[in-house]
């Protein structure tokens, strides 16, 4: 099928950085651009407040980014991650609320201490990555029929668990705890999370042989297989692990609002995706970065909220993120184009 | 605020009402209510309040009526409910309940589902061409109640501080406007006076959490200043809420407003606990009662199932329900927790809400 | 392989190539026995198949019935368009704004279906031109076209109806409700007639020749002289073009202009092409079967209504569409092996 | 009318980085076999694309009988005489026999399909080809040499004034090529001309009437056949050194056995049985289809079977990733789809099949791994300016080089050679080879997979010969070897 033009992840043969650094330098010359912009054409855009904002509104979506990149670097796509975030919420919920005294149905649960109910919902959501890993690396199924199928799965599960609703009624104080400890400013521990899962993400990626396994599959599987990656395992094991992102973001959107909603995650897949690509992945394996992808995070962070600056109209939303999206894979393509010629 | 059928649309009226008796007399001579089918749309069940809604439709229907009440989940997806309206005509349903967003498009289906001896009402949006019964909360009047407290308390704490509101939920949506979003803008400019207020108008949050929480992080951004919140559904305000924290408010001095008001809509019991929470800023919300709008309704229903009310007429029949505006300033906490218990059907006592 | 030539192993694979032909059917044979013994009280009498309610049902899902026998096709070409959906959506929109605005329904139609290859152009030109992977290019464009959809809608309203100004006609419902042939409607009619016309295209034409030869193997393709990217090309723009026509479909039969109204389209036609057996690395698929397909999604989706809570239904689909691709691996297993 | 049929003057093709084809000018005359050599990535099959039109010429002129050429698809060249067989295989599975053989060149009537002649006498080339092959057949159920078959018949249909065949018998059986042959000589009777591509040396003799050599895009001579005096002239044109001396096979054995394959069964292979000692070259050859790369990915793990695989006294357990813990590694039949990451560095290659040799409990050490890579380099002589460039840019030999030094690495005492020579040019080979001497006297065991019999013989202590997946003779290189009967035996006679 369609290639687009490949990037590599090291110093390339005359020395110059590698095609990886390039871009997300690139990225981040964007990111600075966007933000100066935004600042001149809106009113009090420019402020120390509204960049941290967008570190505290957008962390989700960097934890998403980690399981999502590294699957892209694989080769494979995660469109079920906004579902298990849904349902992660709905499940920590449930689990934690009361077991015999409820107002109604929706405010009974199974009365388990949070710390089970956590244990227990990532399990759950484990059980979803395994899906995942079991049609997608077993039966070889294509990853986009398979996570769409499962999104369906998970955030029915979620909406069966709320009965199609939420569940907020009879939670304990402490589950709305660690999604709202504050640090600094808006900067809540969440924040915090997503930085530490960033750093390890980061290390993992460039100095761990599971890092240089993610990239040897997604440049190519079957060499990988005869080199003797087991490529099943690994492929499942970071289906599971993007599951375990999705239900920990879950987990803490859920504790955020105290309340476990059925809908809640919608659309964060693409929104995944998005920052990925954004980042210099190529869904066809073998490149791809988390730090790209952080820098990503924050451009759509950027233009998403000067958008609401703007117009005050959330539609524009879709349409931006399109062009945003469609604008960054043209131009990575051809500015690595023209470097590697 | 009724919209009143106007002289055109009469012909239209008079005809169904002309064929409505016809398809009774196909029917059974006299009609009991025992084992009577009631289809009962619900615009979504991601809603505590429709979902207390329909719990309590089913209980009381069949316990007074021995009916049985089908929930019909429209998903708040237009789709779902037209197509869950155009089902009725070949349905085994005696009677249906209608909720549903777009009256326009599914007025000739309830034409057709009277036709074949369906009995039709609505609730919520009134089915002008149609004219028959419609049954609403008097949610206009609870809102500008809110709007105008909400605002005295804010001049009262913060005379310096020129009143800024914005609303969250759905700017295009014709009862959302005329009961919420506008009587409560009312409500304040009755307090303060037209000119002296902004107000930043009524922001889409696609009725989730997650968007609600998106538009107001984005509102903060470029207009810190905004200090009255309309979160216009109880859905819609733990990410009014989220956001607020996020950005190092949603708090208040024991009870003062430092930072915001804000407003909410269905009164959750997780909403009642912030609200008497004086270091919350989130301090009101229209309570709507379930229970007794259910009752209510399964009375109407019925009465147009036997005859005793018309099916159609012109203007159609508008009936009114109470709400119930919860406020912290203005109401005891113990007040409330009756009202909700007998509303809700719940028991809650008040170290349940003071933790 | 050749070395597989016992007659057992014949025999068996015989069988399972009976089975990858006929399944579907029994599915929706199955299908429609359970749902006419549930006692539904959506059905007349609690009878499933009581011939208006069926009737009904063909009604309203032509879109979808339209939609997924011309996804085979794009399955067929090895390619995938998840804007379908989203196209949908804003062709139904714009068939909304233009009846509202006076224009007869045989002018709108043209004008949307011209809209709908537009926007099917649009896709085979970021596929084929500048090679975006197909996920992402129609990705990127769903969410565009979603997004023009909502913004077509002027602030203040949710979708495209009557205003104090304007009225939408009388005949807009006539494509998608009246019924003009044993209570089905035109648009099931039309989805009928472009079911049998894919038939023939498939089958019959280059066309049909040729997008098995792109699905299954594009280099050789190429090198036969074979325009792999027309081909293709051709292919979103049929897509789209068909989508514009449920599009049509979907205004008259809502009788507004509803800028979500295809939101999950692409699963439900991929689950129908799936369940019909087509094979989604390409080369092989029947638009007959994904037809079928679509008439069980359909089945189960109204058919469940009463018997189940809605909130059950996303479960269900996503446990289909994992049921539909367990069933192609097991009955593919035969052409790995081969 | 001009004798040449064909006047190529000045072409050249830039790719971004490589000029493949390289101000190339020859002529190719009427009605003769005309042979194209040259090492790989010499810039044969490029040249065949701007003919074809499979790929645009950067400049340059093509004269087709005199006038300016120029195509710009497969189709369009063939219309205007010339048709091509592709060196891939390129027919579609999903297609029948009958689909594939019209498939460009259908007939239609508003585009709608329908039969004629046409078919009728392309499935006639056909049966004279094959006979065994059924017109209905869906051609995803043929075996690979079948399906180069129906590229051939589609080829010599289009009974077009040029034919180019790119390897046409890289897939063919010793029958099949004869065959082939037979109709490439009955071409050229018919006043056809057939360019003919091919690294099989000695069908150019048999073929040929003229040969063009190629190097490194540019031209190097054109000359008749009957002018060339020898394979070793041709080479040396080819590559300008001489190569390739021959083996001595080792005289003594060790006892130690190092692997024994007992009833290997499996989709392919009837139980195969045989052992192999430590330090030994053992050669399998067999035609293609006979189940060497099916008992080569069966020893690895790669492919289940049943019957069992023993090393060192140690069953071994079928995955790939075992197979390298017990000290296998494999050097697949297919460099790029299964050896090469294509899009990583030489250095990340080298490692990758030992990533626990340079790490420690699961954290990469980049020195260490940079030490390896520049070993490997010399060690092999690698020629690259950076072990960091991607492995996509090297030619493929040095690619090859790059599949071994991972292999290498990979530090097993048992190497799996498929197909080592597949598509690299003659200088290349000879330094694979002598890169497996070495080893062998460094005290690693070899299995090597050829289906070149030159090469086993060149290269190997004991062969087996396999047909249909079965040993069917076992042979101790340098006494009673016989060609003739090793051909006998291999194309399914039985063993003397
Ligand atoms: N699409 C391409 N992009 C970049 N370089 C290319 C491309 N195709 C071929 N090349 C380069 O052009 C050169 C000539 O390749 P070509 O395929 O013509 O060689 P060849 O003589 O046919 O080799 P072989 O014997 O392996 O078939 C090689 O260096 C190759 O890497
Ligand atoms: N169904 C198939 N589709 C495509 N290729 C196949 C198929 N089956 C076998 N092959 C390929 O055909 C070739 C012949 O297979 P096999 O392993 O039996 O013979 P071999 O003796 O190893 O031949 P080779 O000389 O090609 O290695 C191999 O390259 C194999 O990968
Ligand atoms: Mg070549
Ligand atoms: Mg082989």
């Amino acid at each position: 099928m369609n290639k687009p033009i490949k990037a590599l992840n090291a110093r390339s043969a005359t020395g110059k950085i590698s095609n990886e650094a390039f871009l997300n330098r690139v990225m981040f010359l964007v990111l600075i651009v966007l933000f100066a912009l935004a600042s001149i054409f809106i009113d009090k855009y420019f402020s120390t407040a509204t960049a941290l904002n967008l570190i505290a509104n957008n962390w989700y979506i960097v934890i998403l980014g980690i399981g999502v990149t590294f699957l892209l670097v694989s080769g494979h796509l995660d469109m079920s991650v906004g579902g298990i975030v849904g349902m992660a919420g709905v499940l920590s919920a449930y689990f934690t609320q009361p077991a015999n005294e409820g107002f109604s149905e929706l405010g009974q649960g199974l009365g388990l201490p949070y710390g089970v109910a956590i244990l227990l919902t990532l399990l759950v959501c484990l059980f979803i990555g395994m899906l995942n890993a079991l049609f997608i690396a077993k039966m070889r199924v294509a990853s986009i029929i398979v996570t769409l199928g499962t999104m369906s799965i998970a955030r029915g599960i979620g909406q069966v668990a709320a009965l199609g609703a939420q569940r907020s009624a009879g939670l304990p104080d402490l589950f709305g705890v660690i999604g709202n400890v504050p640090l600094f400013g808006p900067i809540k521990i969440a924040a915090a999370i997503a930085a530490i899962l960033v750093v390890i993400a980061l290390f993992i990626e460039k100095k761990t042989s599971f890092g240089r396994r993610t990239y040897l599959i997604g440049a190519n599987r079957e060499a990988a297989r005869l080199s003797g990656v087991k490529v099943e395992l690994h492929i499942g094991l970071l289906y599971m692990l993007s599951a375990l992102l999705a239900g920990i973001t879950g987990i803490l959107l859920a504790s955020e609002m105290k309340a476990g909603i059925s809908t809640r995650g919608a659309g964060f897949e693409f929104n995944a995706l998005v920052v990925t690509l954004l980042g210099g992945a190529s869904i066809d394996g073998g490149v791809g970065s988390v730090l790209g992808m952080v820098i990503g995070a924050l451009i759509l962070g950027v233009v998403s909220s000067a958008a609401y600056g703007l117009l005050l109209r959330p539609e524009w939303q879709f349409i931006l993120k399109a062009v945003v999206t469609f604008l960054a894979i043209i131009a990575q393509r051809y500015l690595l184009d023209r470097r590697n010629k | 605020t009724a919209p009143a059928a106007t002289t055109e649309e009469a012909p239209a009226a008079e005809a169904a009402a002309t064929d409505a008796p016809a398809a009774e007399a196909a029917a059974p001579a006299e009609k009991t209510t025992e084992g009577m089918k009631i289809a009962y749309f619900v615009s979504t069940m991601a809603n505590e309040f429709h979902q207390a809604r329909a719990a309590a439709a089913i209980q009381y229907a069949k316990d007074k009526y021995g009916a049985e009440v089908v929930i019909m989940d429209g998903k708040s997806d237009d789709n779902t409910m037209i197509n869950n309206v155009d089902m009725l005509a070949t349905s085994d349903f005696d009677a249906a309940v209608l909720h549903v967003w777009q009256p326009d498009a599914v007025a000739p289906l309830v034409m057709n589902a009277i036709d074949s001896g369906v009995a039709m009402m609505t609730f919520f949006s009134p089915l002008a061409d149609t004219g028959i019964p419609v049954f609403r909360s008097d949610e206009a009047g609870g809102s500008f109640a809110m709007g105008a407290s909400a605002a005295e308390q804010w001049v009262a704490a913060n005379p310096d501080k020129p009143i800024v509101t914005v609303q969250l939920g759905w700017p295009d949506h014709t009862e959302v406007k005329s009961g919420r979003t506008d009587p409560f803008v009312a409500g304040i400019e009755s307090v303060v006076g037209a000119g002296n207020y902004t107000n930043l108008g009524c922001i889409d949050s696609k009725g989730s959490a997650d968007a609600t929480k998106e538009a107001m992080a984005n509102i903060l951004i470029t207009n810190p200043d905004v200090n009255i919140i309309y979160s216009e559904a109880g859905d819609l305000t733990p990410g009014c809420m989220a956001a607020l924290v996020d950005a190092g408010r949603g708090t208040m001095d024991n009870g003062v407003p430092t930072t915001e008001i804000v407003v909410s809509v269905d009164c959750p019991v997780s909403e009642l606990k912030a609200i008497f929470d004086p270091s919350s800023s989130l301090k009101m919300s229209l309570g709507l009662p379930p229970i007794q709008t259910s009752e209510k309704i399964i009375d109407i229903i019925v009465g147009v199932y036997l005859g005793e009310i018309a099916q159609v007429s012109t203007p159609a029949e508008e009936l009114f329900g109470e709400v119930y505006p919860v406020d912290f300033y203005k109401l005891q906490l113990s007040e409330v927790i009756a009202w909700y218990n007998q509303q809700f059907g719940t028991s809650l006592v008040e170290a349940d809400i003071l933790g | 392989m050749s070395s597989n030539c016992t007659p057992a192993s014949l025999r068996a694979q015989k069988a399972k190539r009976i089975v990858k032909e006929i399944y579907v059917y029994i599915i929706l044979l199955a299908v429609v026995t359970v749902l006419s013994l549930l006692k539904g009280d959506l059905f007349q009498r609690g009878n499933f198949l009581f011939p208006p309610n069926i009737a009904n049902l063909l009604r309203m899902s032509a879109p979808i019935l339209m939609i997924s026998s011309a996804f085979t096709l794009i399955f067929i070409t090895g390619n995938i368009d998840l804007s379908v959906g989203s196209t949908l959506s804003l062709t139904t929109v714009v068939h909304a704004i233009l009846v509202l605005n006076g224009f007869p329904f045989a002018l709108s139609l043209v004008i949307v279906v011209a809209l709908g290859v537009l926007l099917g152009s649009v896709n085979g030109f970021l596929v084929m031109k500048l090679r975006i992977t197909p996920v992402i290019a129609t990705l990127i464009t769903m969410n565009a076209y979603q997004g023009l959809a909502r913004y077509l809608v002027p602030p203040g309203i949710s979708s495209i109806t009557t205003t104090d100004t304007l009225k939408m006609p009388e005949w807009m419902g006539h494509f998608s409700k009246d019924q003009v042939f044993m209570g089905l409607s035109w648009a099931f009619i039309v989805a009928i007639v472009l079911l049998i016309a894919l038939v023939i295209l498939q089958k019959r034409t280059l066309f049909g020749k040729y997008l098995v030869a792109v699905g299954g193997n594009r280099t050789a393709a190429e090198l036969s002289g074979i325009n792999v990217v027309k081909v293709v090309w051709g292919v979103y723009i049929l897509l789209g073009a068909i989508s514009a026509l449920a599009g049509v479909a979907r205004a008259s039969y809502l009788l507004i202009g509803e800028p979500y109204t295809g939101v999950g389209a692409e699963t439900e036609a991929i689950i129908a092409c799936l369940l019909g057996g087509t094979v989604f690395t390409g080369g092989e698929g029947s638009v007959v079967k994904s037809f079928v397909g679509a008439i069980i999604i359909v089945c189960l989706t109204f058919g469940l209504k009463s018997v189940i809570p809605e909130y059950w239904q996303l479960l269900a689909k996503g446990a289909v569409l994992v049921f539909a691709v367990v069933l192609n691996h097991l009955l593919s297993k035969e052409a790995i092996a081969a | 009318m001009e004798t040449n049929v064909l006047q190529i003057k000045g072409l050249v093709k830039d790719f971004p980085g490589v000029r493949a084809v390289n101000d190339v000018c020859f002529d190719i005359k009427r009605n003769v076999v005309h042979c194209l050599v040259g090492e790989n990535g010499a810039g044969k099959s490029t040249l065949i694309k701007i003919l074809t039109g499979a790929c645009e010429r950067t400049c340059g002129s093509i004269l087709l009988n005199g006038e300016e050429y120029c195509a710009r698809s497969p189709k369009d060249a063939r219309d205007k005489g010339i048709s091509t067989l592709f060196q891939e295989l390129n027919v579609v599975d999903q297609l029948t026999v009958e689909e594939n053989l019209t498939l460009g060149i259908e007939d239609t009537t508003f585009g709608f399909l329908h039969k004629t002649d046409k078919i009728k006498k392309i499935i006639d080339v056909l049966k004279d080809l094959e006979p065994s092959i059924n017109p209905k057949e869906r051609v995803g159920r043929l075996s690979v040499a079948k399906k180069q078959i129906i590229e051939i018949a589609k080829a010599v249909a289009s009974e077009t004034e040029i034919i180019i065949m790119d390897e046409p018998t890289a897939a063919l059986s010793e029958s099949e090529i004869e065959r082939l042959f037979t109709i490439v000589k009955r071409l050229r009777e018919k006043g056809v001309t057939v360019i003919y591509i091919s690294h099989r040396l000695d069908e150019i003799f048999t073929l040929g009437d003229y040969v063009t050599v190629m190097r490194d895009g540019m031209h190097v001579a054109t000359k008749p056949i009957a002018e060339v005096k020898d394979r070793t002239e041709l080479v040396h044109l080819m590559i300008g050194r001489t190569v390739i001396e021959s083996y001595v096979p080792k005289e003594e054995q060790s006892d130690e056995v190092l692997l024994t394959c007992k009833d290997v069964c499996n989709h392919k292979l009837k139980n195969v049985s045989f052992n192999v000692k430590r330090g030994e070259i053992v050669g399998f050859y067999g035609l293609i289809g006979a189940g060497k790369t099916e008992l080569a990915r069966a020893i690895y793990g790669a492919d289940s079977y049943s019957g069992e695989i023993v090393l060192k006294g140690e069953k071994l357990k079928g995955t790939p990733e075992k197979a390298i813990k017990a000290g296998i590694a494999l050097v697949p039949e297919e460099r790029r789809t299964q050896g090469l990451f294509t899009l990583l560095t030489i250095k990340h290659n080298i490692s990758a099949m030992n990533l626990k040799k340079i790490s420690k409990l699961g954290l990469l050490n980049s020195s260490q791994e940079r030490a390896t890579a520049k070993n490997y380099i010399e060690q092999l002589n690698i020629k690259t300016d950076s072990m960091d460039k991607e492995t996509s840019k090297l030619s493929g030999g040095n690619q090859q080089k790059v599949v071994f030094s991972k292999c290498l690495f990979a530090n097993a005492d048992l190497l799996i050679l498929d197909e080592p020579t597949r598509g690299i040019d003659v200088g290349a080979k000879a330094e694979i080879y002598a890169i497996v001497r070495e080893l062998v006297a460094n005290g690693k065991t070899i299995m090597f997979f050829s289906s070149e019999l030159p090469e086993i013989l060149h290269s190997c202590d004991r062969i087996f010969l396999l047909y249909e997946g079965e040993i069917k003779a076992e042979l101790q290189n340098g006494k009673d070897i016989d060609s003739q009967d090793i051909i006998h035996i291999v194309t399914g006679g039985a063993a003397s």
